[in-house]
């Protein structure tokens, strides 16, 4: 009601700059697969560990082979997870399945973790008839409505405070779900960063703002994004939970991310999860690393690696094997490369499908814009050998 | 039948829609306890919750991105922005989000539960920043729909029709009628069909063209000319997008003139789509080149504010232009 | 370079919402006039101290003045700074006269602390002929290049990162110039806040952002703005320099900002200040705060006027006296009376003001626009009795 | 003369820029150390240093506010959004504040000393998010100028006449020619005028217009016209805000038919203001509708990009309807 704060009145002025205040990093396991002494692991049961684990290597393999496909001209554009699989999977694994996941764009791995199948991975990233998108986005827009994974929009930080809303939803329907956002520290920077915590923690909303903090956005590394240490201080400044957590340690993060939704759900408050984490591959394939960062650092991220470690762990826990291990590459290998050719010759979405979902339906003046398309296509058919052929067969 | 100022039917509107939908929330700065610096909101907190009806803080691309998010979810938010020149910082979350919801995801997700209201238009000695007409900023975007009414009947069955449509829609409220337009308005609920413009004078020689707050203006040139023997058809438009071609277009067929009159500077206002388009559909019909009485091309004045609009004197004149041509 | 934090390492999930950290409020004066048991006050010096006395006084009596007219019908709009005048002049009075002021819009203190005529004020009101803006803008959007005091803008926030731009100028000049801009408690939930805040810091810009906490945004109470403790908290986020001060307490608010200035020249790092004061009157003159605030609560905050607090002060200094005070007053009331009846006669600015100043020289479609408008005018002087008259004397 | 692609010819621009005038200043997202996502800032960090070229954090409202700051300052900062379509988040700092500066303040203060570059367009396989053409978004708001180069040696006088002019500039670069397109570039310093139209090719039957990217693929339906025996005159329109009516209308005039094309949507696209404008202007001597060939009224897609855009048969097509009507 009035402005005061409760806070102490001294007679010196004292400038702080947060120097004083650390936030510590959470983390349970070494690059050995060993806990730390004093660390427990959480209860996190041999079947989800497996899921995990399963959904790390399928990622991997995917991520080898699309960025091949691309290189070999077979797909316009991919984006690797590499070095961040710890991250994205073991927090979407401390979720139940009908939470709500609102990503930025290097987060297959929770989208393949809830189950999203390599037969509909590739129909995105190959534009075809059977993308869930019809092949207007660029490839890695996924989405899916049934998986709970919010279709993937370039804007950055545009889905922060959408999440914010999303999850003031999903507490006024009373379900106890939540929704968890994942950023770049460099979307971080965006003023829909702030506007998304601010909203979250005054309206209470029960979301997860998961930044992942990879060094770099592009070609910046973060001393060139904030000056501070990392995003997790920004949290004090909504009065916000937050965590900061080894994001190359698959079970803290799982850890960290349960205790998360714990505080979203039962107290209606979002929380803050900064995952500390270095992106190993490029960009994208547009771009080469090797003109901004060296190779020892690379090299240096390289030893952390997440997927090694949780296969350490898993290994002493006699939760998986080396065999199990060459079996299970080999056999997604196949998988991948049988389901990207599949996908590569399915045909591209019907003419039709450029002025549909504009609006809920196609109005009078888009109508006639398609019709004049459809007739122009087939006065030129040579033209458009991707639509073209669609129409002869009584289409569009 | 109640009579109500435009303000008191959107008010109305806004109770008749939380009324007969829980998943309908009104949000934005002010909005709440105190019911918006117009009062538009007035009494929805008390009546329905401070979960429905709330106060956000100061931030317009937090304001339409949350509402963003809300609608996806499958609630239907109605968020106001306080003055519709505030509406650019959420610039981003409309025009590359709200509109792009759909189309991106192949109705996946959508974003159709969606309606922002703002205050809009000039002639309250409100200058630069308190005075500007928005719409044609968003008409470039295929995705939204637009919806302007003009006075308190259109009001309240346009914006029911608003909240209700499937897909996300810019509710445009003329401020300057806010208290000065009065008119009879059902207590019932009703709904006023989207996209289609409205013939609200028959005439012959011209045809004027105008929406919102400017119909008003319009209909006065109308009158001024029909004593000087011009016999003018006069069309709200009411929705900018999508727009009502058809209507337009069949009226100039017959005209055979038009006149288009908006707040907004000339220069990529939408009264040149709308000429264009008209000039192309009715070529060989048109008598005269299509007239656009708009602001100037500069941001809006304060103390030559009278100046700068196309008030009723204009648009005589350019109905004498168009006929003497 | 890398993403590493120097950040201890820890075992146990540990979150934190920033309870644990303290910001505490700088004061020095109490309300009778005294200085605290142990504070010192700033070496402010006489001549200093009455320049701020006079502008409090001279900005009341403006603000009551300029208020009852606009009651009067005679002003189209009004905005008081009262209850937040030691905030802002006592922040200008610590900054060099030729530092650049971007302010919010309540700032009138400020900027007739750097010797804005009471004349030039009314131009400005009443968009006149004489208003250096050319009555474009509403009541009280103020500005003066050579009192460098930025011209107000209605939007709000968008000068925030502004004066981070422009203060990163100053420092490429070398001049050991900076940049205050002053914005409530409301503004600072807006994305180019956190936008201005964090490049500033990132690029070493000597700018001071300063927040005046008046518990209000138009009827929006700050518990509703924000969840935290104030905008404070917010500078670990950016790891700016940050001190809170009671913003009714212009030698905390006077020593507080010298010293900010100090570190934003000399050490080319941003300062955040945070003020807590009140906004006694309505939000505007279109504002009636009866709807969503108690009697009580302003009566409160009418025990702490900053004005009455530093004449008290000035008194016992024997820097000013009774006689003084009465003799002030009447002369400030006949002055502002005298010179808004001269303001509210002079002429408009004539029509061709209308074209100018949008861009560099008018341009083509411009000018035509102009032409059609005049002869227009000439044809109907009735209806345009403000413009009319200037073309009949030769002008436009 | 040496031989430049468009990039070049803009890092060219860029260094003559920093180097003639050390109050010019290059930053954005990945502008310094990098260059740039494209490498149109290559190098300048190396040669003017960290405090004049640099990278910014990732905040397109961040950059634009800072860079009026700048402006105002004195400076004259070229800042750089990385696709055209992420401009929007800067909107408000662009509408509301850098095309006003000026005017709220009577000219005591202004930001005439900004250059906002921006990569926009299609074909590169870029969807809804790396396609746009936001040119008319933009074209609503006096006090701006928008720019948009078709080739390198353009792109170099455009752009330094650009970041040289007192107002506010935008300067849309077609980024599907970035490498595609090269051409001879004079090495010394020079400017071509902003605010005139070019007739790049001379013609009597119909008026070609374009602008950016687009004038190549009006030029190759020039070509195949030609063949059919329909002489064209092909216009570059070079600058969006202001634009050149006159030149335009002139040819107009003399060829009695008009074909516009843009990439945008048609709806509020530019082209519409265009023939608004000349329908008015011409309205004696048009011998058929205007023509708009442009995209559909829908986002970007990527599959069917081919389909979306209005290619030179398009154009041809519109070029017969135009003669034949
Ligand atoms: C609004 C907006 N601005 C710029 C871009 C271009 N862009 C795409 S990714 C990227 C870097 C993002 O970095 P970060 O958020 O750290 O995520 P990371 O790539 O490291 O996972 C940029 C600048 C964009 N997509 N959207
Ligand atoms: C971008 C923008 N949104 C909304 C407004 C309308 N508005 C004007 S003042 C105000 C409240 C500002 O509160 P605060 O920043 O705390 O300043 P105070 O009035 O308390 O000094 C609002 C919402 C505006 N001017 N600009
Ligand atoms: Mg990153
Ligand atoms: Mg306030």
């Amino acid at each position: 009601m009035t402005t005061t704060t409760a806070s102490q009145v001294i007679h010196e002025p004292r400038f702080m700059d947060g120097d004083e205040f650390h936030i510590a990093t959470f983390a349970l396991l070494q690059q050995d697969g060993t806990l730390f002494e004093g660390a427990r692991a959480p209860e996190l049961g041999r079947e989800t560990a497996r899921r995990i684990y399963h959904t790390m290597v399928l990622i991997r393999v995917l991520d080898e082979r699309m960025l091949a496909a691309q290189r070999q001209g077979r797909l316009s554009f991919y984006m690797q997870c590499t070095g961040e699989e710890a991250a994205v999977i073991g927090s979407a694994a401390a979720l139940d399945d009908d939470d709500m996941i609102m990503a930025q764009y290097r987060e297959q791995g929770a989208l393949a973790y809830r189950g999203f199948g390599i037969d509909e991975f590739m129909n995105q990233l190959f534009g075809n008839a059977e993308d869930y998108g019809k092949g207007r986005q660029m490839p890695i827009h996924y989405g899916s409505a049934k998986l709970h994974y919010m279709t993937i929009s370039s804007p950055l930080a545009t889905q922060i405070p959408q999440a914010a809303g999303y999850a003031y939803g999903q507490k006024l329907d009373g379900q106890g779900r939540c929704t968890i956002t994942y950023f770049g520290e460099g979307a971080a920077s965006e003023g829909d960063f702030h506007a998304a915590l601010n909203m979250a923690a005054v309206h209470r909303a029960p979301v997860i703002f998961f930044c992942r903090n990879n060094g770099y956005a592009i070609s910046t590394p973060s001393v060139e994004q904030f000056a501070a240490d990392g995003v997790a201080p920004r949290a004090f400044g909504y009065k916000m939970h937050v965590i900061r957590v080894d994001g190359n340690d698959v079970l803290a993060v799982y850890a960290a991310t349960r205790e998360a939704r714990r505080i979203a759900v039962e107290h209606n408050q979002p929380v803050l999860i900064e995952a500390m984490t270095y992106r190993l591959a490029a960009h994208s394939s547009s771009d080469d690393p090797s003109g901004y960062r060296s190779k020892k650092e690379e090299a240096l991220w390289r030893e952390k690696d997440p997927v090694n470690r949780m296969r350490l762990w898993m290994l002493a826990q006699e939760w998986w094997s080396d065999d199990e291990e060459k079996t299970l590459q080999e056999q997604l290998r196949r998988e991948v490369l049988e389901t990207m050719k599949r996908a590569e010759k399915r045909p591209p979405p019907p003419l039709a499908s450029l002025v549909e979902d504009v609006y809920a339906e196609v109005p009078a003046r888009l109508q006639e814009q398609l019709d004049a398309l459809e007739a122009h296509v087939r006065r030129h058919p040579e033209a458009y050998p991707k639509s073209a052929p669609g129409l002869d067969q009584g289409g569009a | 039948m109640p009579t109500m100022n435009l303000l008191q039917a959107i008010n109305n509107a806004l109770d008749i829609a939380m009324e007969s939908d829980p998943r309908v929330l009104c949000f934005g700065e002010d909005v709440g306890g105190f019911g918006g610096v117009f009062r538009a909101t007035s009494h929805l907190q008390e009546k329905y919750g401070r979960e429905r009806c709330f106060n956000t803080p100061l931030v317009e691309q937090g304001i339409i991105g949350f509402a963003n998010g809300l609608a996806a979810q499958g609630h239907k938010p109605v968020a106001e922005i306080q003055f519709a020149d505030y509406i650019f910082p959420a610039f981003d979350q409309i025009v590359n989000e709200s509109a792009k919801f759909r189309y991106r995801s192949g109705s996946l997700f959508e974003v159709g539960g969606l309606t922002i209201r703002a205050p809009y238009g000039g002639g309250i000695s409100g200058g630069l920043y308190h005075s500007q007409s928005p719409e044609a900023y968003f008409a470039h975007t295929p995705g939204l729909k637009i919806v302007v009414p003009r006075n308190p009947h259109q009001a309240k069955g346009l914006l029911l029709a608003a909240i209700r449509d499937p897909d996300p829609v810019l509710f445009f409220e003329p401020k300057r009628l806010y208290r000065a337009s009065t008119g009879e308005v059902p207590e019932a609920d009703y709904q006023l069909p989207l996209g289609e413009a409205e013939v609200i004078k028959e005439g012959s020689d011209v045809t004027l063209l105008a929406w919102g707050a400017q119909v008003e203006v319009t209909e006065k040139a109308a009158e001024l000319a029909e004593k000087e023997g011009i016999s003018c058809e006069v069309i709200d438009l009411r929705s900018i997008l999508p727009w009502d071609v058809e209507t337009v277009a069949q009226s100039v067929l017959k005209t055979g003139r038009l006149v288009i009159s908006h707040e907004a500077p000339l220069t990529g206002g939408f009264a040149g789509e709308i000429a264009a388009t008209i000039a192309e559909r009715c070529f060989l019909y048109l008598e005269s080149p299509i007239q656009r009485v708009t602001g100037l091309d500069t941001p809006f004045p304060l103390t030559l504010e009278k100046e700068y609009l196309p008030n009723h004197l204009k648009i005589v004149e350019a109905i004498k232009a168009s006929i003497d041509f």
